[in-house]
Order: C-alpha cells, then structure tokens, then sequence
C-alpha cells in the first residue's frame, strides 16, 4: 500500500533521514522504532508531504506522490496524527471533527456519532474547546480527527507519549479495534511493550537511518534493537 | 472659551463617536480577519478601502444618484473590490504567505503604492461625493441636537456586519476551517483541506470589508485620491489594541478610536486627534499584547 | 595580492571619475527657447488643482508661442511634487540644475513654495511664481527680489471678507476650520481685518479639526450651542466638499449665517450637484461666469472646448501667469533674470477679467476679489454664486507699507 | 592591527570610492552634486534603520520620526533662539537618541509587530505635535530658510560637510557592528530566548540599538537641514518610515552597503524616472515585487546568498561523507 524507497529529507540545511526505506502492506500495523531525535517523526511528516523528501520516493498504491501537497495526500486517504497531537485550541471538540469530514460517497465511512462510539471519553466534551482538553484526551481527539477524513491509511506518531500506563491500554485496544476494522496503521514509536503486541511488522531508526527491520517478535531479541531502543 | 457641555452634547457626540466607530469596524474587522487566518499585515487594506469608495461612485453616477443606484452600489462597489483581491491573492500573494511578516509588510506597501497609482489612472484626479437617498437625508432631532440619519443607519449596519462575521466564524464550516488554519495552517492541510483556497477566501472576504467600509463611507467625504492613507493607519491602530485577529477587539478598538476621538472634539478641539494615539500608548503600556486574546 | 588590490582600486578610481566626467558633463546650451520648469502637485487629492492650472497655463503657452517671444517659443517640463516638501525641492532643483529652466512656478502646497522660494529662487537667482501658494507670506514677510504669487492671497480673502462683513450686524463670530497652515492663515487675516474695521467684534471660540476629519457634526453641534452671529469655515480643496455638506444635513446655514473663503468656486460645488447649502457667503479670485465680460467668455469657451470642464480659478491663474511671462520678457528685451524681474515689476497685462497688474513693491499680483452668496442654479444643475459684489484689487491687498514693516 | 586594517580589500576599495567622490564636485554638474548629498543623507537614514532592523531584528516602523525630531530640533534652535547654528547641528542627534531613548523604553517590552505598532503610534503623536503646535513648529508649513553657519552655506560645501559627516558615521557604524556589541546584537536578532538563557539582557541590548539607531538617524535629520535649510512634518510621517525601510530592503538587508546603495536606487528612480512619468511610484511598486518575488535580499544580497548557499553546501557533503 505504501512504499519509501530511498528518502533523503533536509530542515532547511540540516540532513535528516538517509536512505530510508519502508513497506506497509494493506491491512497491516507496521511500526517506527526508534529513539528521541531518531528521525521517525520526520519520516511520517515526508511520507505525508509535510517536509518533501529532496530525493527518493513515496509510493501511495503503487502511485507515485512526490511532492503532492499534503491536502492532497488526505484526500487519497493518509490521515496522520502528529506527536504533539495540534489540535485546533480555538474550535471544540466537535468542530475539531466536522471540518476534518470528509464522506466517502457510496459508503458508510466515519461520523463523528461513529468516532464517539469509538472514543466514548470525547462525547460529553463535544462543545468543549479542544485547547481545554487533557494530554490524553486531546490524543484521542487527533486520532478522531484523522479518522473523519475517512483515511486507509493512519500515520500514527507516538500515540502514547506522555501518556499514563491505563491510557496505553486503552491506546493499544483501540488500535486493534481498528485493524480489526480494516485500517492500516503505520505506527511510530519508542514504546517497545506498546508495539510489541499490535504490529506485524517493524522497522528500527536510528539516526535517520533504517538500521533493521524484521516481524516484532524477532527484533524484540535482536540485541542490536535492544541497544538502540534503550532497553 | 465657552464650550458646549452638555449632557445633550455629550450624548449625541457619543453617537457621533458610535458611528464612525462602525465604519472603523467595518473596515479593520476586514484586516483583522486578514491578519488572523493568513498572518498577512495587509497595507495595501486601505487601497482596497479608497477603490470600493470610488466604485461606489461610479454605479451610483451611472444610475443618476438614484436611490436604487445607491443600493446597487454599496452592494456591487465591494464585489469589485472583491474581484480585485481575488486577482491579487491569487497572481501573487499565495505565493508568498511563507515569508517573513515583514516582507509581507513591504509587498502589501509595494502593493498600496500600485493601487494608488492605478486609481488615479482609473479615476483621476478629481474630488467626487455621492449622495445618500431620500430616506437617509437630513437628521432627526436626538436629545435636542440634529443627528444625521446616514450616521443612524451606519449604526444599523455595524452591528449587521459584526453579526454575520460572527455567525460565518461559528457557525459555517469555512468559518471554522478558517480559525483553524489561523492556528495551524499546515495541519488543517493534513486533515485534507486546500488550505490555499480558504486562505483565498478569507483574504477576499476581508477585503470585501475594506470595500463595503468605503462605499459606506462615501456620502459622508468627498471621496479623493489619498483616502488610504490616513484609514490604514488607524485600522492598524485598532487591530492593535484590539487584540491581532480577534474581531470583537477590532470592535473593542474601533469603539475606543471613535469615542475617544468625538469626546475629545469637547475636551480639548485642537488636539481632538491626539486622543486616539494616546489611548493606544496607554492601551500597549498596560497591556501589550492587545485588550483581547490574539491569535498570533 | 596586496599590489592587485591597490591596482585594482586605482583601477576603479579611475574608471569612476571617468564615467562621472563623461555621463555628468553639463550639456552644451542649445539655441534659445525660454524654459519654464512646473513644479506641482498631479497626485493624490490636490492633483485637482495642480491638473487645473497645468490645462491653463498649456492652453495660454499655446496661444502665445503661435506669436512667439523674442523670436523664439516659450516650453516647459512638468515634476510631478506628489504634494511633498522634499519631493518638490527635488524636483524643483532638478530643474535649475540640470533642466537649466528659466524659472520655475507652481505647487499647490504653499509649504513648498516657501521651501522652493528660500532654497532654490533666493539661493540660485531664479524667479520663482506660486500659482496656488495662498499664504500670503510668501510674498509679505518671506517675500524677497526672486519670487511671485500670481494667486490670490489669504491676506486678500480676509480683506475682502471682512470689508463685506463689517456692514452687517455682525458681533460674535465663531471660527472653525481645518487645522493646517492655510486655514490658519485665513481665520488670521480675516480676524485681523475684521478687529481693524469693526473693533467691538468678538470672537467667541474656535474650532480646529484635522485636515480631512470624515465626520464633522459633532463639531458642528457644538458650534451650533454657543449661537455665534457668524461662523467663519477656514477650509478648502477636499475637506471644504465635507464642510459644505455637513451644513446641509445639520441645516445649520438657516439659523446662522457662515463664511467660507472660496465656497462659491465652481469645483467646489459641482460634485455636491443640488444637495448643496444655499445662503453660504463665500469670496472668490475668478469665476468663469462672472463678470460677464465677452474675453472671459471667451476664454472659458475655449478652454471648455480643450478640457470638456470649465476653467477653474487655477487654471485662470496659470493663463495669467504665462502671459504675464511673456509680456516680461518681451519687455526685458532679451533672456536675462534680472532683466525679467525688472521688466515685470508693475507690468500689466490683459486677461480673461481685465488688466491684471503685478505689484512692483511685493511681487503679488493684483486680483479683484469677488464676494458672493450660493444659490442652486437649474442652469448648472448645481449652486452657483449670486449676488456679487466686486472688491478692487487694491482695496483688499495689505499696502506696501504694510508689506515693508512685515518684511523687517 | 591598525596596518593590516589598512591593507584589506575592503579598505582599499573604500578609499577608491571615498576619493572619488571627493572628487566629484570638480568634474560633475552641480545638481549631481545635490544628488549625490541627498542619496548620503537618505543612505545615512536607511543605514541607521538597518542598523536595528538588519542586525537587530527590530520592527522599527517608524524611523522617519526620529530623523525628524533630529532635524526640527537643529531647525528651532537655528531660527528661535539666539545660540550658535553649530549648537542646533548637534543638538539634532541628541535630541533624536532621547526621543530614542524614551520610545524605545515603551517598545522593547513588546514583541515584533506589537512592538512597530506602538512606535508607529508613538511617533504619530510626535508627528501630530510638529503638525499641531503652531506656535512654535509653524504648523504644516513647516520651516524653510533656516540659515547656516557661513562654512556650510553654498552646495559645495554642504557636500563635503555631509560626505565628511556620513564617512565618519558609517566607520562608527562600522567599527559598533564590529564589535561584541553587534555580534550580541545579532545574536538577539537570530534567536533572542536563547540569548535570554545565557543571560544577555535582551531588552537593554534592543534599547542600546535604538538609542544608537536613532542617534544616526537624528544626524541625517541634521544634514538634511544643512542640505536643503528646511524642515516639515511630512518628515515625520509613517509613510516615510515605510519608505526607508524600503531602501533597505531594494539595497539588501543583510549586507553593511545595501541601505546606501538602496537610497540610490530611491532617489534615482524618483529623480530621474520622476521626470519622465508622475507615475513613478508604480514602477517603484513594480519593482519592489519583484524584488521581493526574485531577491528578497536585495541588490547587495546577492552575492551573500550565493555565499552562504555554497559555504553550506560544502559542509552538508561533509557530513554525508
């Protein structure tokens, strides 16, 4: 579904990824490993356009996305969830939802009813505003946001960060949900515990480089993986 | 010197005040709105301001200074100011809204110098002056003094227009995409949203604003060649005070310009104008960021 | 590499004197026409005026080069002031320096003229004409050998005003006005004037506004409160549109009788059509209808026919600023400064209105002022004066005493 | 150190230029002569600007009020009190670094556009007073004929004296850029949270700046009254402070000439372009788009950019090898 072949992206004049590369296949939860400053946060920002990769390339359903404009990206369905979650302080929860839908003619897709069902913290705060929230009700809400453009794929970056351990389970289960629901994930994180039981697939980063990758279950013994991930 | 202090003239000077305070609000909400979605100090505002005063006169002379003239043109005078901006925004300031404020600053200043030579070419040089309708000529007596009707309907008017500013930025979507994109442009773009149209948008409706401001304007000045001058400085003023981006502060502001001003004329005439700059020194001093919450 | 760069610095030096040297070198004087350098304002509101004249003084060369003078033609180059002190005296030495003009005249803004009158007329010897420069110390106490007003003056308007108003039973005015060096000047020589003719008048206030307020009623309530017997407006060019039609919409002219200096100029009015005050006295330098005498016909026939508009009185200044011109230099014999002022100090010459003198003792040419009342002319399809009375020139101009005590 | 200044480049092609113009009154017409004073007093202004706005990061919007003050002060003292014209000549930037000091003092609190917001209003009220005061500023006539010392009457002389005064101000200029003042300066500019960490009062830097800033800018109000012996409001108003900031940016922000040689282009365009169309400042709209569009430098910024762009090139190969 989605295909990184060989990015190379700058911040102005510094170089920050090299030579990256990933896969995620349709259906999948395929994860971003990595620490602090490693470089994941920039590759889910090049993949969604936000930081044009200067070489290399994104592939979106074997179509080629270079240098499509972000807006352009969440219509072909990426929806992404930055780490620092940049919800729209000013507008409340429920208008947060309504100028990110983004029907899909012909089928069910998310409505903001739906997206409740699925947060049910977020339904009594619908007229409250979004600046108001919690850290981790405001991830629930970037998460909701993403979902009302209808995405097939969601780029997820460091759900659980900051979190506190009851709202990582509560994290991990709703992502599940959402796999099981169809929706392929690509999911950057330092939490290994938090990865280790959702994703199929794993890809390590390090200094804005792809040291390995490999199903969760065996980069959980590689020793290598442990080093960088701090573990 | 014998003044006038009267609570009769304190009163209608405080109408007076209220209603050139619309005609404030009406074009420095327009900046304000520009300022707050896309960042842009847009000084080129008051241009935009001098152009819908003087398309105000050409449709009003082209039906005769007839009343259904009149309407025509405070309605049509700011969609020619709006197809104006549209231009503008599109040919040149979309490309440009990553830059500096400042460069931003000089660009809408390159842009002023432009549209003021453009009008004189368009327009000339003379002084022109439109004539308000029937049903708004002459006054009615308000606590003993005559007060313009034209400045009563401008108090009806100011209010409509903060009304439905408020309602777009609430209750429509564009209304909410914008005040978003005011916060965060660049994840309003992640949520599958062309932000460079709302952007278009906002910057045309602003200007909208400039050019209504003028046409309402017109039948109480002769409208000349240098009008933008003096407005854009204190529709600056005012989003300053006000809060940057915020329209209520540039209702706050736009009131406390007008009302400073006409109750200065009783205080101290000569320097009537002084006032207004006074209450921004002292407005910045105590509260630098503005009265109301900013959105920069 | 120390040596190539001072070679390479000589090398510059060099070159850069020689392209100075060649591009600067002044050029070689052709063979003689008379050059007048304009200096005025063609944007922003004032351009009115400056357009005006510039119309005048093209149609009155015209006329005059069919003729000649000296046997050569009368040309001159515009600069555009953009109503600036610093743009103006730019431009105005551009033209001394580099044009070579002859002399200069011009500028709407009467700062300026007193700026191009002392840097430029006085410094370099180069007569100097105001054609719209109204405050009259640029030719009463700045006044000096170089420079010229061929415009009314304040001191004239005020004169006039006063010898009109004097006879009426007049005893409280109230003054009020754009705040600005030329309504300044108006309410100065007007109550001047009006203490010296009638001394138990009582001015009872006054009221400053700044230059283009948009909203003048609360001014004029107040105005209205203390009841004054006559209300003097110092007010002109756009701001006089705003001051006419707020005493329309308060209808303050039925209850009290007001002044304003060049309120019944045709410019003025035109553009409020019938939605202008009536019984609102004003003085005036020209007006194309009036006299009606068969020269000014037709010369306004005539500039009607060029400009599709009615000369206004700048237009009517510069037609008599060039002719007055000419006839000086075909008197001074030859293209000479001194020789030019020395010619034109007393000269007549005729226009549109009669014989219009330059005054030899202060360089102000002598205009009858007319004073007059608006009324709403069906002809016009707007107000036009009535009632006109005529002041001779010389009743109205501050004496040459006056002048010489002011100058010291 | 003093010989090894003396055998720089730049020093050298200083002197070239210095001696040039020393030279020019002896081989050009005389109203090039008055050009060339104009461009030095208004190259002086922007200079003074970019001083602040350049290096400093400052939204200095309204720098055209302390010129004024600068030359409305020499021009009272001239022509209302008794005391010598040199008194007024130096009194001018004196008189501007206080009205400096004082706004400053009210700015520095705030932030970017606030903080040019509040001197625009600030300088208005300083704009209205020369406007208003009759009495004492001739109201907006402004003053004309103010008479200088006997040295300086004449064109000439008035040139070599502002091309002496603008040449020592530019060294002094110079020499503060040079120094750990101007390198804190920009380092304000660049990122003024992290010069508030190290502890750098931030605010006392911006205040130093603008007192330095507007000083210079009171000496250009000086010289432009030795130049054309008049003074008005419209010196005061913000559209000349929009216009100064224009010089720098036509010149190049970031370069130590660009404001001079903006103010060239300036007066050039107005002079000579004025001449041919009153519609000059639409081309000077036109241009400054462009400018902006394809130079946001400026003319000086050129080589800067092209500099830094191959200077970090170099490096970031470094690191990928």
């Amino acid at each position: 579904m989605l295909e990184v072949q060989g990015i190379h992206t700058y911040y102005g004049l510094s170089h920050i990824l090299f030579n990256v590369s990933l896969k995620v296949q349709r259906g999948q939860v395929v994860c971003l490993l990595g620490r602090n400053g490693a470089g994941k946060t920039t590759t889910l920002k090049s993949i969604m356009g936000l930081v044009p990769p200067q070489r290399g390339r994104v592939r979106l359903n074997g179509e080629d996305v270079n240098g499509v404009e972000p807006y352009r990206l969440a219509r072909k369905g990426i929806g992404y969830v930055p780490d620092d979650r940049r919800i729209f302080a000013d507008l409340t929860v429920g208008e947060n939802l309504e100028i990110a839908a983004r029907p899909v003619p012909g089928s069910e897709g998310w409505t903001k009813e739906r997206v409740y069902e699925l947060f049910p913290p977020l339904k009594p705060m619908d007229s409250r505003r979004g600046g108001l929230l919690s850290g981790g009700e405001q991830k629930l809400l970037a998460i909701a946001r993403a979902l009302m453009t209808n995405p097939q794929l969601l780029l997820l970056d460091e759900p659980t960060e900051g979190l506190a351990p009851i709202m990582v389970k509560i994290f991990e289960e709703r992502i599940r949900r959402l796999k099981e629901l169809g929706l392929t994930v690509l999911l950057a994180e330092q939490n290994l515990k938090f990865t280790l039981g959702l994703s199929d697939y794993g890809y390590i980063i390090d200094n804005g480089r792809i040291r390995c990758e490999g199903p969760v279950a065996e980069l959980v013994d590689n020793e290598e993986v442990r080093r960088i991930c701090g573990i | 010197m014998e003044t006038s202090f009267t609570l009769a003239g304190l009163a209608s000077q405080l109408l007076v005040g209220l209603s050139r305070a619309m005609i404030l609000f009406i074009v420095s909400s327009g900046l304000s709105f520009i300022l707050g979605v896309l960042r842009v100090p847009n000084v080129a505002h008051g241009s935009l301001y001098m152009i819908g005063a003087f398309a105000a006169h050409t449709i009003a002379v082209a039906f005769e200074g007839s009343a259904a003239g009149f309407w025509l043109a405070m309605l049509c005078a700011p969609l020619v100011v709006a197809v104006i901006s549209l231009v503008a925004e599109r040919l040149l300031f979309c490309h440009l809204y990553e830059r500096e404020h400042l460069m931003l600053l000089l660009f809408t200043f390159a842009l002023m110098l432009i549209l003021g030579d453009l009008t004189k070419m368009t327009w000339g040089a003379d002084y022109r002056s439109i004539v308000a309708p029937p049903l708004l000529q002459g006054s009615v007596p308000v606590l003993g003094t005559a007060f313009p009707r034209y400045n009563l309907f401008l108090l009806m008017v100011g209010p409509l227009v903060a009304i439905g500013l408020w309602l777009l930025s609430t209750k429509t979507k564009f209304g909410k995409i914008a005040r978003a994109a005011a916060v965060d442009r660049e994840m309003v773009g992640a949520i599958g949203i062309n932000v460079s149209w709302v952007f278009a948008f906002a910057f045309v409706l602003g200007c909208l604003l400039a050019g209504l401001g003028g046409a309402l304007v017109s039948p109480t000045i002769s409208i000349t060649l240098g009008m933008d001058h003096s407005i854009i400085i204190e529709a600056f003023l005012i989003v300053t005070i006000g809060g940057l981006g915020n329209i209520w502060g540039a209702m706050v502001g736009s009131l406390i310009f007008g009302i400073t001003q006409s109750v200065g004329v009783l205080v101290l005439p000569q320097f009537a104008i002084v006032f207004p700059y006074l209450a921004v020194v002292v407005i910045l001093t105590l509260k630098p960021t503005g009265l109301l919450k900013s959105v920069w | 590499m120390k040596r190539q760069h001072a070679l390479k610095a000589s090398l510059i030096l060099m070159a850069g004197c020689w392209i100075i040297s060649a591009l600067l070198l002044p050029a070689p004087a052709a063979a003689r026409n008379i050059k007048i350098g304009i200096v005025d304002t063609y944007s922003g509101p004032p351009a009115v005026f400056g357009n005006d004249a510039l119309n005048g003084f093209k149609m009155a060369v015209n006329e005059i080069n069919k003729q000649g003078v000296l046997g050569n033609k009368i040309e001159f180059v515009t600069r555009d002031d953009k109503f600036k002190v610093d743009i103006g005296l730019n431009m105005a030495k551009e033209l001394v320096l580099k044009e070579n003009v002859d002399l200069i005249v011009g500028t709407v803004n009467s700062g300026l003229a007193m700026a191009v009158s002392d840097a430029v007329a006085k410094k370099e010897k180069i007569p100097f004409f105001t054609w719209m420069g109204k405050s009259e110390n640029i030719t009463g106490k700045a006044g000096h050998r170089y420079v010229f007003s061929t415009t009314e003056n304040t001191a004239m308007a005020g004169k006039a005003a006063a010898t009109v108003l004097a006879k009426k039973p007049i005893k409280k005015i109230w003054v009020a006005g754009d705040d600005y060096e030329y309504g300044h000047a108006l309410d100065e020589s007007f109550s001047r004037y009006m203490k010296q003719l009638k001394p138990d008048v009582e001015f009872i206030g006054k009221t400053w506004w700044k230059v283009g307020e948009p909203d003048l009623v609360p001014y004029f309530t107040s105005i209205q409160a203390a009841k004054p017997d006559l209300i003097h407006f110092c007010t002109g060019g756009a701001s006089m549109a705003n001051v006419l039609k707020t005493i329309k919409t308060t209808g303050i002219n039925q209850k009290i009788p007001i002044y304003i200096h060049t309120a019944i100029d045709y410019a003025v009015l035109k553009p409020l059509g019938t939605e202008a005050p009536e019984g609102v006295m004003g003085t005036m330098d020209y007006l194309f209808y009036y006299p009606e005498l068969s020269s000014n016909q037709k010369f306004v026939k005539e500039y009607q026919a060029l400009y599709k508009a009615p000369p206004g009185f700048p237009a009517f200044h510069a037609y008599t600023t060039a002719y007055l011109i000419a006839e000086a230099f075909r008197q001074a014999g030859k293209i000479d400064r001194e020789k030019f002022i020395d010619a034109i100090e007393g000269l007549k010459v005729d226009t549109p209105v009669g014989k219009v003198e330059m005054r030899a003792c202060d360089h102000q040419a002598v205009y009858p002022i007319l004073f007059g009342t608006t009324k709403i002319s069906k002809e016009y399809g707007a107000a036009v004066a009535t009632d006109i009375m005529t002041l001779r020139g010389a009743e109205v101009m501050p004496s040459c005493e006056e002048i010489q005590a002011a100058r010291k | 150190m003093v010989k090894n200044i003396l055998r720089t480049p730049s020093f050298l092609w200083t002197a070239a230029v210095l001696l040039v113009l020393l030279l020019v009154p002896f081989i050009a017409g005389r109203f090039y002569v008055y050009i060339l004073a104009v461009i030095f007093v208004w190259g002086l202004l922007a200079m003074s600007l970019n001083l602040l706005v350049g290096h400093g990061g400052a939204y200095q919007f309204h720098h055209g009020a302390f010129y004024g003050v600068g030359a409305y002060t020499a021009g009272l003292i001239i022509t209302k009190t008794a005391l010598p014209a040199w008194i007024g000549l130096c009194a001018g930037p004196v008189a501007a670094a206080f009205t400096g000091l004082v706004v400053g003092a009210f700015c520095v609190r705030l932030n970017k556009l606030y903080f040019g917001m509040l001197q625009i209003s600030l300088g208005s009220l300083i704009w209205i007073l020369a406007l208003r005061w009759y009495s004492l500023t001739n109201g907006d006539d402004g003053i004309h004929g103010i008479p200088m010392p006997d040295l300086l009457s004449g064109s000439v002389p008035a040139y070599y004296f502002i091309l002496i005064v603008v040449s020592v101000c530019l060294a002094l200029m110079y020499l503060i850029l040079k120094s750990p003042f101007g390198a804190t300066l920009r380092a304000v500019r660049d990122n003024p949270q992290r010069c508030q960490a190290v502890g750098i009062n931030v605010r006392r830097h911006q205040l130093l700046g603008i007192v330095i800033a507007t000083f210079f800018a009171g000496v250009a109000g000086v010289l432009f009254v030795v130049l054309e012996g008049s003074v008005f409001p419209d010196m005061l108003f913000w559209v000349l402070s929009l216009e100064i900031f224009i010089m720098c940016l036509l010149g190049g922000w970031f370069t130590f000439f660009g404001p001079m040689l903006g103010a060239a282009i300036m007066v050039a365009l107005r002079t000579f372009v004025g001449s041919y169309t009153e519609y000059w400042t639409l081309i000077l709209g036109v241009v400054l788009i462009l400018l902006i569009f394809f130079l946001p430098d400026g003319i000086m910024g050129i080589n800067f950019r092209t500099w830094l762009r191959n200077r970090e090139r170099r490096r970031s190969t470094d690191v990928v090898r």
